[in-house]
């Protein structure tokens, strides 16, 4: 079986890796370039924990070949906020106590953050629908939806 | 001992110590770490439900190219192979369910020890399963355990059986208590096999080490028992196991057991490189520790005004493939919100052939309660009550005598009632054609032991270590309870939850024990730290530590003039006698149950059978609210696991035993466009037993849902649904018998 | 199955070759929601990418209807409001699949492709009679998209072919589409019974066509012409809806698993039948 | 004299429900019930909690009781 080479970009940073056919995205960030936010939950996209983007389009990375990140532009939670300053979204998370256990928190990030670019003004329902596939086992969604609302008002406010 | 007093920290709410690290992916979780040299372990599992094993021969996959080790029960010393633990961990003679451990391979890819399971040749014999417990309890049943007897009867058992104990609680005289009723009801209830569903599989890496110190990192509520039941097992000192906590991703009490961690070290052992393994969720769903299934009878004896004068129920509960269920608690906490003075309750603990099943939040109070639950709202439909009057009647209350024996200290069962009922959601009439419902809950809280340690560094912060996994954010209530005592600002404090190396035993995270007895840990040890405060002032100014107050971080003479900061104290401590520590060594005692009341709205479509949930509010006795939004966060997200076990979630087995929907897809755990928002009622009836009056909140919101929704469900089509889950086929099927 | 060889196709002529020329079983990748779950496995096969060709990403409108590239995602099919406009029932199933995540992979093509009996875009396309082109060795031909599935997880396409395109003709005047399906929760499940019914109303709103397909309860989606029948020359009125509804239920022939039963699925596709016919109406009113 | 309340299940052992036991410990407490029935295997108590004057204890040993104290034995709680 010839590994693959991949040329791409993460969070910004080109970055090159060798992989199996059979790798998916997720095992690549996790387990070659050791980015290891990106949570897996379940390997069948059914969880959202491994969510990132690809050209900035939502998806699960266990549901993509880290061969199909040639040429792509992959976005994962460690290329939000950074050592200084939080993103919004980050910031509204803590403040709400929009986690418990934390092992959903870095795909709902990456969610929320997809929905607000696609969507500034999303309605509760519209929230709750685009984070459907973003488990939560611990809160219950309640201060979730609640933050997202917030970081949705502030980056409104702050645009 | 608690009184209402003004707090600095306690009660408000900040932002959690560890928020920073778990918003930005930095937190590592069990599958996060990675050892120079580690291979990958994988797990060979059961096909089949009911099987005698002939024989396994590994010799194909122990020689595949990559492959490093294969272990199977064998590999056991001889001294631990009786356990149950151990032969649940691989399976010895016998297969028991469907996804029950066989052998484990570990090798340089996780492709690799995947095509090496495909080589181990395993002789199966297969017999006919057991699946439920109707099948399990019959005469002339299939027996899983050849050699079990059931212990509890009145006569000792001859023969075997599926049952594995019977129990019995009894308070009054029952049959006259029914004799004085007005009105009797029964029914029969019965809940599904359900899943914690935390969204972390287990997982863990290892690394033995035969002569000096061999380490486990992995994610569970209790790393000094996965360190006693690991060293156990594999005939290991205590001291010579490090055990690591890794942050968890969910438990809900299914990660207070062990799974992987003797088997990878058996692995490690073998090969000499560490090892990582990591369920995926498939295996996490076939052969973790699930809810039990129940069936219940229940019968209520009421005079008109709504007293019960009689309560008796009967419960069988699913333990899986070994002994265990949580039936104990089931039984003791069946007719626990209430004040009655006839009882009796029969329980049986029963083998079939499923996953032993594990602690899930509450275990066995929300099958009970929702039995007994259900009736009382029956009951009161009947005598044409109002569901929370009918529980306002008859409420435990101080000195009440619960039926499992002790009286009830100080409790907040009839605020919580009271509170409900006064919300805006009661106080408005359900919408025409939806229906509502109404649920209490009660579960005991816990104490027990936990250790922690205050180190002050020399700049006057602090590090806080204790050693209960923080499985909802805990440490944010330790640091707020330490900031309180050492009167110094929550940030300059940097909880850990410490490895097994850095602070003595700890009990497991569960029972809604932590921020109550841990929490009683870390006061106690900051309150040595304040006494070591006093002395050092004390000694300074040359006065009587007695002479010395000590408020809002600093140190005051009150024999004469002087102030000396926290700062000041620890910048001068290696002159003053060496770095201050406190320690905090605790029994935990007098933990305060914890009482829940929930209120439910539903829509049902009629032509479906498919509920929605369109309004929540759940109350529960939180004692005190250390973190106030943590408080919240447990309600809301207990009220949803209920929820979701009401509504759709059941492990789904065919004829043959083979469990049919082992991933999130088909275990349908509530989404968040499934729900409303989740309208909490945090009451506070202090502990008295407990500094601040803490009493535990992470369990006794899980149970009022499953009553109160299907209460709810059977209120908008008119017919009951004693049957959990209200999934749609089931509702529907209510609807057209109706 | 477990994949051991990736290529990227740069054309339609090189998938077929490639798809052609492998001497292991060779799958299309398109979104790869279906394809990588089911890759899980040990069983080598080969996967083409066809994602680098730009036809099969696309979806044009002009006078004659929509040519939908295959493998659009669907996350991009429903925000193209020019697609919603004429056939929003299609796109209402686009965005019923899974997740918004799996909607950023997922297209209509991969889920006419996997031949899933429940897959939601099948009756919708049914619905509105669509046509299957297909690339092989031979040349293109095209397929009606009811002929297209042949059984649970199989399909009319031979070795080295390849579905490049899904032509939905303009729908006439006065018509308009819906899907529902039922699932247990409000997002993620696989449908567990589905119905996409296309109608024609004339001025005095009377259903002069119509075409309705049922999913999840039979092997593959049908199109139920008596179903049809029942509400052409009625102004769907309650009883015309009603014999739709009938008709869907006697078509259909479910199992009962783990998402329904056979009795529940029967009822269910009834009560989805009258749903969705109600609502292409009203969309066909302008309402 | 500390006054003991048995559950129903420690009744079969017993043979009544309540007795009054001199004792300012739990261990004094356990030695005194034990003695007044022999045939009561130990560990149905000692593998039990304890509830004194309604502080429920997990695992005791030393902790005091009084004069006037209400105690019962019930079975130990995990939890989830």
């Amino acid at each position: 079986m010839a590994k693959v080479h991949v040329s791409t970009s993460v969070n910004g940073e080109p970055t090159e890796f060798l992989c199996e056919p059979h790798d998916t995205l997720l095992d690549v960030l996790r387990n070659e370039l050791n980015m290891t936010g990106t949570k897996e939950g379940c390997g069948s996209g059914d969880c959202g924990a491994c969510s990132v983007t690809v050209n900035d389009r939502l998806v699960c990375s266990c549901l993509v070949l880290g061969a199909e990140a040639e040429g792509k532009e992959i976005g994962t939670v460690e290329g939000i906020g950074n050592n200084d300053s939080l993103h919004v979204i980050q910031e509204k998370f803590l403040e709400h106590a929009a986690l418990q256990c934390g092992i959903c928190t870095p795909g709902l990030i990456v969610s929320t953050k997809a929905l607000l670019e696609e969507n500034p003004s999303p309605t509760e329902e519209e929230a709750r629908y685009y984070l459907a596939g973003n488990l939560c086992r611990c809160t219950g969604y309640d201060k979730i939806i609640r933050a997202v609302m917030d970081a949705a008002e502030s980056m409104r406010g702050a645009a | 001992m608690s009184e209402a007093k003004d707090y600095k920290y306690v009660g408000t709410r900040r932002v959690r110590p560890d928020g920073y690290d778990k918003v930005t992916g930095r937190a590592n979780y069990g599958a996060d770490l990675t050892l120079p040299g580690m291979i990958w372990g994988r797990i060979l599992r059961s096909p089949h439900a009911h099987a005698k094993i002939k024989g396994i021969n590994t010799s194909k996959a122990e020689a595949h190219p990559g492959v490093s080790a294969v272990v199977t029960f064998q590999d056991f010393p001889e001294k631990s192979q009786g356990s149950p633990l151990a032969q649940n961990i691989l399976a010895n003679e016998k297969a028991l369910y469907h996804g029950h451990a066989i052998a484990a391979v570990a090798a340089k890819t996780v492709q690799i020890a995947e095509e090496a399971l495909g080589l181990i040749e395993v002789d199966y014999e297969v017999l006919t399963p057991v699946m439920d417990l109707d099948t399990a309890m019959a005469d002339g049943a299939t027996l899983i355990n050849e050699n079990l007897k059931t212990v509890g009867l009145p006569e000792p058992a001859t023969e075997a059986s599926n049952i594995a104990a019977r129990q019995e609680l009894k308070i009054g005289d029952i049959d006259a208590g029914f004799a004085e009723a007005d009105v009797i009801l029964e029914r029969e209830y019965s809940t599904p096999t359900v899943h914690q569903g935390y969204i972390e599989p287990h997982a863990c890496t290892v690394r033995y080490d035969e002569n000096g110190q061999s380490m486990v990192w992995c994610c569970t509520q209790g790393h000094f028992d996965v360190r006693a039941s690991t060293a156990n097992l594999l005939g290991m000192e205590l001291g010579k196991l490090k055990v690591v906590a890794s942050e968890i991703g969910g438990g809900f009490g299914g990660k207070t057991t062990i799974y992987l961690e003797p088997v990878a070290l058996m692995l490690s052992k073998k090969s000499g490189n560490p090892v990582k393994i990591v369920m995926d969720r498939d295996e996490v769903f076939k052969a973790s520790g699930p809810g039990a299934a129940t069936k219940s009878w229940i019968k209520i004896g009421a005079k008109k005004d709504g007293t019960f004068t009689a309560m008796q129920a009967k419960m069988a509960f699913e333990a899986g493939a070994f002994p265990g269920s949580p039936v104990g608690p089931g039984t003791m906490t069946v007719f626990a919100p209430y004040d009655v003075a006839n009882a009796k309750v029969e329980g049986f603990d029963v083998l079939v052939n499923k996953p032993k099943v594990a602690a899930y939040r509450a275990p066995g109070a929300p099958q009970a309660e929702f039995a007994s639950e259900m009736l009382i709202n029956e009951l009161a439909e009947k005598l044409g009550m109002d569901m929370i009057d009918i529980r306002l009647k008859n409420a435990a209350r101080e000195g009440t005598q619960a039926l499992y024996g002790p009286k009830f200290r100080e409790i907040g069962f009839i605020e919580c009632l009271e509170q409900c009922k006064a919300s805006e959601h009661y106080q408005n009439a359900v919408a025409e054609g939806n229906g509502r419902g109404v649920g209490a809950g009660f579960w005991f809280n816990i104490g027990g032991v936990s250790s922690a340690v205050i180190h002050m560094n020399p700049d006057g912060t602090a590090t806080l270590l204790e050693g209960s996994p923080d499985i909802g954010g805990s440490r944010a209530s330790m640091q707020s309870m330490a900031a309180e005592e050492l009167g110094i600002a929550p940030e300059r404090i940097k909880p850990i939850v410490a490895d097994t190396e850095m602070v003595a035993h700890n009990d497991t995270t569960g029972g809604s024990r932590t921020t109550f007895a841990t929490g009683m840990a870390v006061i106690e040890a900051a309150q040595d730290v304040v006494r070591q405060f006093k002395e050092r002032a004390a000694s300074t100014w040359n006065v009587t530590p007695e002479q010395v107050e000590w408020a809002d971080g600093v140190a005051r003479n009150t024999a004469g003039d002087g102030e000396m900061t926290c700062q000041e104290i620890c910048a001068s401590a290696g002159r003053t006698g060496g770095q201050i520590t406190g320690r905090g060594n605790i029994n935990a005692r007098g933990a305060g149950p914890s009482f829940s009341v929930h209120i439910a709205d539903v829509a049902v479509d009629k032509d479906t059978g498919k509920v929605d949930v369109v309004r929540y509010t759940a109350s529960q006795d939180a004692g005190r609210a250390i973190h106030p939004s943590y408080v919240e966060g447990q309600i809301q997200g207990g009220s949803v696991q209920g929820i979701g076990w009401a509504l759709n979630e059941e492990y789904i087995y065919s004829d043959d035993g083979l469990l049919e929907n082992p991933g999130f897809l088909d275990y349908r755990i509530p989404l968040a466009s499934d729900l409303p928002m989740i309208d909490p009622i945090v009451v506070e009836v202090p502990n008295p037993f407990h500094p601040y009056g803490v009493r535990g909140v992470g369990e006794a919101n899980i149970i009022p849902p499953l009553a109160t929704v299907a209460t709810a469900v059977g209120n908008a089509i008119g017919r009951p649904m004693p049957d959990l889950p209200c999934s749609p086929p089931r509702v529907l099927k209510a609807i057209q018998e109706g | 199955m477990t994949v051991v060889e990736y290529s990227a196709a740069a054309s339609i002529e090189e998938a077929v070759s490639l798809l052609l020329s492998s001497d292991i079983p060779a799958k299309v990748l398109a979104g790869g929601t279906d394809l990588i779950i089911q890759s899980a496995g040990l069983d080598p096969i080969k996967v083409v990418d066809i994602k680098n060709i730009d036809s099969m990403m696309g979806a044009t409108i002009d006078g004659d209807g929509l040519t939908l590239g295959p493998s659009m995602p669907c996350a991009e099919l429903y925000s193209r409001d020019d697609v919603k406009a004429l056939f929003p029932g299609l796109v209402e199933a686009a965005y019923l699949i899974g997740s918004t995540q799996v909607q950023g992979r997922c297209s209509v093509g991969g889920n006419l492709c996997n031949s899933s009996p429940a897959a939601d875009t099948i009756p919708a396309l049914i619905a509105n009679a669509a046509q299957c082109v297909i690339q092989g060795p031979g040349g293109e031909r095209t397929v009606a998209v009811e002929d297209f599935v042949t059984g649970v997880g199989r399909n009319c396409m031979a070795k080295g072919e390849l579905l490049t395109a899904l032509r939905l003709a303009k729908p006439a005047a006065g018509t308009s589409d819906a899907y529902l399906r039922f699932i247990p929760r409000t997002e993620m499940d696989i449908a567990v019974a589905g119905a996409g019914v296309s109608v024609t109303l004339d001025g005095a709103g009377t259903c002069t066509a119509a075409r309705v397909s049922i999913g999840a309860v039979a092997p593959t989606a049908l199109l139920i012409p008596e179903a049809a029948d029942a509400l052409i020359g009625s102004k769907l009125d309650e009883a015309a809806l009603d014999k739709a509804a009938a008709a869907s239920l006697a078509a259909s022939s479910p199992i009962t698993d783990r998402r329904g039963t056979v009795e529940f699925r029967k009822h269910v596709v009834g009560v989805l039948t009258k749903r969705a016919a109600t609502i292409a109406a009203q969309r066909a009113r302008g309402e | 004299m500390a006054l003991v309340i048995f559950s129903s299940e420690l009744q079969k052992f017993t043979g009544e429900e309540r007795v009054e036991v001199s004792a300012s410990t739990y261990r004094q407490l356990v030695d005194g019930i034990l003695k007044r029935y022999p045939d009561m295997p130990p560990e149905e108590i000692t593998e039990k909690a304890v509830s004194i004057d309604g502080m429920i204890i997990q695992d005791p040993l030393l902790d005091p009781v009084d004069e006037n104290s209400e105690v019962h034995f019930l079975d130990r709680i995990s939890g989830g």
